[in-house]
């Protein structure tokens, strides 16, 4: 009562007179207004500006900085791409040349890129809030759709979202984009890209329709506990299976397998084999040049050899000698999309192949595996969990539709909020990080999930989680100006019965044609324009490479002269490309002179012997393919115009262009034609 | 409440000029405020940042234009003009009422649809209303080698940007 | 100096253009203070005289009043926000960001805003228990209750369609939230939600819907209630003060309007204290 | 208090005149009119420098209230992600937690509605006017209905597991209890108080404290799926 009293009583003093404090309120409203344009006055662009005004103050080229600095908010708009970047509002140096000594942020000069600040705004690139005009909210904020700064590291990244080709400055996303389609990222999740197309994967699951013809229950189960203990160059990742759960789905796969109707061929020369010279084995998977694809690990324990089939190191555990021969005589009975050619071994040949092979074991990975008969409960088992961990959606297999959407859709991973990221504690809250864990740890984000474990290194995780966070939002809806058409896609396969041919060697494995194949070898689009029939025939039969140096060659298929004649005569006519004339300049009847002029333009001019030889004695050019014998292989109108323009015959060769006049060109097409290699060299090979 | 009695009886003249004085400084505070106010609406009504295209426009490369040509670029409403001595930027704002002008290769002048206004390729004014002659805009080649063109900034005529 | 500025302000206030402005005269005579509330358009609802009781804390806690100037302040600050404002989707949420990075003060005046608005709540929610309280609903203020419920009721709607116009996540599925309660409603739920978002979900038509609700109808309505609550105020009797209240101890008897009230005469008529 | 009020109140009719209230006398006594003489002060300067002080104080807080605390300003609006939770503006928190509980047709049409109608006819009932204890006058007839009210909105809350909205209602039970077995000369002044409380008077406090608590819950303690939080965990 006492203190209610007090207060009424001088509730009743303030107000019986409120002149007083009428008084004393507007002085202090008047102050509590003043507070808060102050507030605005002192706001943290302008102590950033003021601090690059002091910067600038005492260098020597003070005046041009200060005529370049503009106070206030700056602003890039580009309305097209919805970007409103205010970043140079602090970050005032960031066009400055003469800054570019300056290490302190925000005033640092940009480094140099091939794009201009202007036209492309920062947060294209960069990420961010570039509206925001506060540290805090222009670098990290999260509410969508704004993004938190993308680390440097994965910088390359923002270059995918409009390049979807490979860039030479960009290692880190092109091996990224080849991961995600080579170790099967996108057989469950879908990728779609902004021109439409979807990401295809470039493994080869095999189909396990007829695997029990192929190996073993106990091989599959050791191989489904852990496949890179087997070999650590294998795809398959591991699905951390429980010890049951792989004998169930062993037993499954096993009692699920067909015949394959492949003829097999009896293993009649099996002892033989074994009793065969071992090294007539080893040369003849040489002179295959099979280590263009498949690796074997030496005695060194290196491993080498391709990688695009599997690696051979213990291909004797894995597969019964039977299926082997049969597989290496005609690989598409048993896989029929396989990429493996269809060489024309002898059945000596495949005898002494297979026995080679079939030598390669590492006998104790299937040495602790002892599997009881399957039980009908377990094979059971075994479907359900093939069909809950998604098998199907890389192998075929018999009886089990491939799922669609097995995965969740990756298209957009790049742009996804961190709203809707669920984190496992201790993680850095960052969407790059969330993609490395997940990649390196994926069961560790929750119970249940079926994502296997790969084994990456680190600098592939770094270069997978770029690849993920090019895949943006925005790559969707890129102005129009702004988008890098990407290489058309084509389904060309070569027709008739030469393409029968083709697809038996799986040629487009290596070569790409008309847009589509393999990047190991060289496109053959142009080749019928560019190199004379007999050369090619040549070839075939004995493809000596032109640069010896490589491990990965074009292997001997052993093809028949009328095989040869067929495909020869498919190359020359089908793979012209139009603009190349070849009566324009004649191949041979070049006038001395024309060749000596040539020669000099050759060795003075252009100097060319710095990349190319010639003369092996005395040249020293290894950059460039030797040209010895160039004249044999390649017509004057290629070379003419190829001398003329490298870059309209192959876009992206590091050939020089070196705008050369019409007289230059055929001088030293003259020159480059009599190089034709001394026949006695030919005929010693 | 003592107190405040007590001024009340005893000091009637110094009540009056402290009631005064507080009058005084609360109507004073709300005027400053008041003021205040206005200065703070003005700060708030005027922009910081515009989303207007910028005054400087890229014309593009010199071989764009061939030598006595006149380009009209109706996006940013400016003529380019090569001549022997150079290139040199009009408006092509007429400067009468605003009306966009075009240029009659026909006539050899720029004419303004409105009013009927003519200039010469120089933009001085040859018939019509228009006050004054089109006014000449700086003009510069980009370290790229692109012509910028300062739709903001005029020039004295005759001032050619020789290449 | 002080004297210099008294002169001036003192020779203004008589001067003839002020005169014909304010027409009551300036003198501390009661003839020019009643003129004062009586010649002004602004303030000649409110009755010349009131009863010293009523200015005191306790009558009303002041929440009409605050309640009005929480009005009052959102009415200026509205209006300043409406300069940058674009009712259109996805703009108006930028123009949230601009106002938070770019214009001077735009963020204080958004806060004000929005903060004022939550305290009208809140005043008017309490204006309302404390009239209840005090019994000053009862006749014949009873219609003046009723008002201040529309009042209420305004106040909600200008908060809710208010509460749409950034543009973000928290106005788009509150409203979403909201809207789909009035289409609970049996028979016209349905065409009303159709009617108030302008389609049937909350887009572009329902931002400007609400905006145009928001910035124009809503408050020309609560303008109009106001200004009939007030008027009743002073024709219901002014504001309500109990009688079983102790007057002012040091009250002088002034002549004045004996106003009774059913409670304290009933009290009187039954001879009890 | 204990002799009932034999009165009926109103306004006179003539509209020449200024309204002024005037009780009829419906029981035989004389009419006794005790005039009240009160010191008035001018509107003008008194009463308007009281308002603008108020005014001035509150615009004093909000100013530095903005100054300091920034309006929320979450993500531009998405269709496709909702928030979790969705909440309403915090004054139809109460509201949205009702939701919760009963179909849209009960808690978002009929409560408001009801609630609506309640608060516009609060002042047209005589019952309202007089303001007598509730359980004064007709105790035995006021009891058992009281009993039969709390007793059955108990019942419904308990039935559809309201309990938020159901512990308020006990409370303000118990006290309704007490005031019960109070009268104008229990000891204790409290107990005084209770009993003297008309029927409007519990209905609102129980609004008001049912609002109180179920925006507090709403605001407070419901967390993602309109789960039980507490706030002061994480």
């Amino acid at each position: 009562m006492q203190a209610s009293n007090k207060i009424r009583l001088s509730w009743r003093a303030l107000f019986r007179d409120p002149i007083r404090p009428f008084g004393v309120a507007s002085l202090f409203l008047l102050m509590a207004f003043a507070i808060a344009p102050a507030k605005d006055h002192f706001s943290e662009w302008r102590h950033y500006q003021n601090a690059y005004l002091r910067l600038i103050h005492d260098r020597s080229d003070a005046g041009t900085l200060q005529r370049h600095f503009r106070p206030g908010i700056q602003q890039i708009w580009l309305p097209e791409a919805g970007v409103v970047d205010r970043c140079k509002t602090c970050h005032e140096g960031m066009a400055e040349a003469g800054l570019v000594d300056v290490k302190t942020q925000p005033f640092g000069k940009h480094p140099p890129i091939p794009h201009s600040l202007t036209e492309f705004g920062c947060v294209v690139c960069h990420r961010g809030q570039g509206v925001a005009t506060t540290v805090a909210e222009a670098h990290d904020s999260t509410l969508a759709p704004e993004e938190p700064l993308l680390p440097a590291r994965y910088m390359e990244a923002s270059c995918g979202q409009c390049h979807h080709e490979a860039l030479s400055g960009t290692p880190k996303l092109n091996q990224g984009r080849v991961m995600l389609a080579r170790y099967g990222c996108v057989h469950c999740h879908t990728v779609k890209l902004p021109d439409g197309s979807t990401m295809m994967p470039s493994d080869e699951p095999p189909p396990l329709t007829h695997i029990a013809e192929k190996t073993s229950r106990e091989w599959i189960y050791a191989w489904l506990k852990n496949p890179q203990s087997y070999s650590a160059t294998a795809t398959m990742p591991n699905f951390l299976l429980s010890d049951d759960d792989a004998r169930d789905i062993s037993a499954f796969l096993i009692a699920n397998s067909a015949a394959s109707g492949a003829a097999h061929a009896v293993l009649v020369a099996a002892t033989a084999t074994r009793t065969a010279d071992p090294s007539a084995g080893a040369s003849l998977y040489g002179e295959s040049f099979c280590a263009s694809c498949h690796a074997t690990q030496n005695a060194a324990g290196d491993v080498v050899g391709g990688d695009l089939g599997p690696e051979l190191t213990g291909i004797g555990t894995k597969v019964k000698p039977e299926w082997l021969r049969s597989w290496l005589r005609n690989p598409h009975e048993y896989a029929p999309g396989t990429s493996m050619p269809q060489y024309r071994w002898t059945d000596q040949q495949l005898d002494l192949l297979t026995g080679f092979l079939a030598a390669k074991s590492n006998s104790d990975f299937t040495a602790n595996v002892h599997l009881d008969p399957a039980t009908p409960e377990q094979i059971a088992h075994g479907r359900k969990l093939v069909a809950e961990y998604g098998c199907a959606v890389c192998h075929e297999i018999r009886g089990i539709r491939k799922p669609d959407n097995f995965a969740p859709e990756l298209s957009r991973i790049g742009s996804k909020p961190l709203a809707q990221l669920v984190f496992t504690s201790g993680m850095n809250q960052t969407l790059p990080d969330y993609l490395a864990a997940k990649i390196q740890h994926p069961r560790d984000f929750g119970p249940g999930l079926r994502m296997p474990q790969y084994t990456f290194t680190s600098p592939q995780v770094d270069a997978l989680s770029t690849a993920l966070l090019s895949l943006t939002d925005r790559s969707f809806t890129m102005p129009q100006q702004w988008q890098v058409a990407s290489p058309k896609r084509s389904n060309y396969q070569p027709a008739g019965h030469a393409g029968k041919l083709m697809a038996d060697l799986n040629c487009q494995a290596c070569h790409r044609m008309n847009g589509r194949g393999g990047d190991m070898a060289p496109d053959l689009s142009a080749e019928g324009s560019s190199v004379h029939r007999q050369w090619l025939n040549q070839f075939l039969a004995n493809p000596n490479t032109l640069r010896p140096a490589l491990i990965r060659r074009m292997p001997r298929f052993n093809l028949t002269d009328t095989e040869r004649a067929e495909l020869t005569d498919y190359i020359m006519t089908a793979y012209q490309i139009p603009g190349i004339d070849p009566d324009a300049v004649s191949d041979s009847g070049s006038s001395p002179a024309l060749v000596e002029q040539g020669r000099q333009i050759f060795y003075s001019k252009y100097a060319c012997q710095g990349c190319h030889m010639v003369d092996p004695k005395q040249d020293k050019g290894y950059v460039g393919p030797p040209l010895t014998t160039v004249g044999s292989r390649l017509t004057a109108a290629w070379i003419d115009a190829w001398l003329k323009n490298p870059q309209a015959l192959r876009p992206g060769t590091i050939e020089p262009n070196r705008d050369m006049s019409d007289d230059d060109a055929r001088a030293l097409t003259a020159f480059l034609m009599a190089q034709k290699g001394s026949g006695k060299q030919e005929a010693k090979r | 409440m003592a107190e405040d009695n007590k001024s009340r009886t005893a000091e009637p003249e110094d009540e009056i000029s402290r009631r005064a004085f507080f009058t005084k400084l609360g109507l004073g505070s709300i005027g400053l405020a008041a003021a205040g106010t206005m200065s703070f609406a003005y700060q708030y009504m005027s922009p910081n940042v515009l989303y207007e295209p910028s005054p400087v426009v890229n014309a593009g490369k010199v071989d764009r234009y061939s030598i006595d040509s006149v380009t009209l670029d109706p996006v940013s409403a400016i003529y380019l003009i090569r001549v022997q001595e150079g290139f040199f930027a009009l408006t092509a704002i007429c400067t009468h009422l605003g009306c966009m002008t075009a240029w009659k290769p026909e006539l050899g002048m720029i004419a303004c649809p409105c009013h009927g206004s003519r200039f010469n390729r120089e933009g001085q004014k040859l018939a019509g209303p228009a006050p004054k002659p089109l006014p000449w805009l700086h003009t510069w080649l980009s370290d790229d080698g692109d012509i910028m063109v300062d739709r903001s900034t005029v020039i004295p005529a005759m001032q050619f940007l020789r290449i | 100096m002080p004297g210099r500025i008294d002169r001036y302000l003192d020779r203004m206030t008589h001067s003839r253009a002020w005169l014909s402005i304010f027409r009551s005269g300036n003198g501390p005579n009661t003839l020019h203070r009643s003129l004062a509330i009586q010649q002004s358009l602004f303030l000649h609802i409110l009755p010349t005289k009131v009863r010293r009781r009523m200015l005191g804390l306790d009558a009303t806690w002041y929440l009409g009043t605050l309640t009005l100037g929480t009005f009052l302040v959102l009415v200026i600050t509205g209006v300043l926000l409406m300069f940058y404002y674009h009712p259109s989707v996805p703009q108006a949420y930028a123009d949230m960001k601009d106002l938070r990075f770019v214009v001077s003060s735009g963020l204080f005046l958004r806060n004000l805003h929005r903060w004022s608005a939550h305290a009208m709540v809140f005043l008017a929610f309490a204006h309302m228990f404390r009239v209840f309280y005090r019994g000053a609903y009862r006749p014949p203020r009873e219609f003046n209750w009723v008002i201040g419920v529309v009042l209420l009721l305004i106040t909600l709607l200008l908060s809710y369609t208010g509460y749409l116009l950034p543009w973000d996540q928290l106005a788009f599925w509150a409203i979403t939230v909201g809207s789909n309660i009035s289409s609970a409603v049996p028979v016209v739920g349905a065409k009303f939600h159709f009617l108030m978002l302008g389609g049937n979900q909350v887009n572009a038509n329902a931002l400007l819907r609400f905006y145009v609700l928001h910035c124009v109808i809503l408050p020309l309505a609560a303008v109009l209630f106001v200004a009939v609550h007030f008027w009743r105020i002073r024709k219901d009797g002014g504001l309500y003060v109990k009688q079983s209240e102790p007057a002012r101890a040091d009250a002088t008897a002034a002549a004045a309007v004996s106003v009774a009230e059913p409670v304290a005469a009933a009290d009187v008529l039954t001879g009890q204290p | 208090m204990s002799e009932p009020k034999d009165f009926v109140a109103g306004i006179s009719s003539d509209a020449r005149k200024a309204p002024k209230r005037v009780v009829f006398v419906t029981r035989r006594t004389s009419a006794q009119v005790r005039s009240v003489d009160e010191e008035q002060v001018q509107t003008y300067p008194e009463g308007l420098l009281r308002a603008a002080l108020a005014v001035e104080l509150l615009v004093i807080a909000l100013v530095l209230i903005s100054v300091f605390f920034d309006a929320p300003l979450e993500g531009i609006a998405n269709p496709t992600v909702t928030p979790n939770p969705a909440k309403a503006p915090w004054y139809f928190l109460g509201l949205q937690e009702m939701l919760h509980y009963f179909p849209p047709v009960v808690a978002g049409v009929l409560i408001p509605t009801l609630l609506v109608i309640a608060l516009v006819v609060i002042p047209y009932f005589n019952i309202n006017i007089e303001g007598g204890g509730l359980f004064l006058k007709n105790r035995r007839r006021n009891l058992n209905i009281f009993y039969a009210a709390a007793a059955g909105l108990s019942l419904f809350l308990w039935f559809f597991d309201v309990y938020v909205a159901l512990i308020p209602t006990l409370i303000v039970t118990a006290f309704m209890l007490l005031a019960a077995f109070s009268s104008p000369h229990s000891p204790l002044r409290f107990r005084r108080y209770l009993a003297a409380r008309p029927v409007s008077w519990w209905i609102m406090t129980w609004f008001l404290f049912e609002l109180i608590v179920l925006t507090v819950v709403g605001t407070f303690f419901r967390g993602p799926g309109w789960s039980w939080v507490l706030p002061w965990r994480g």
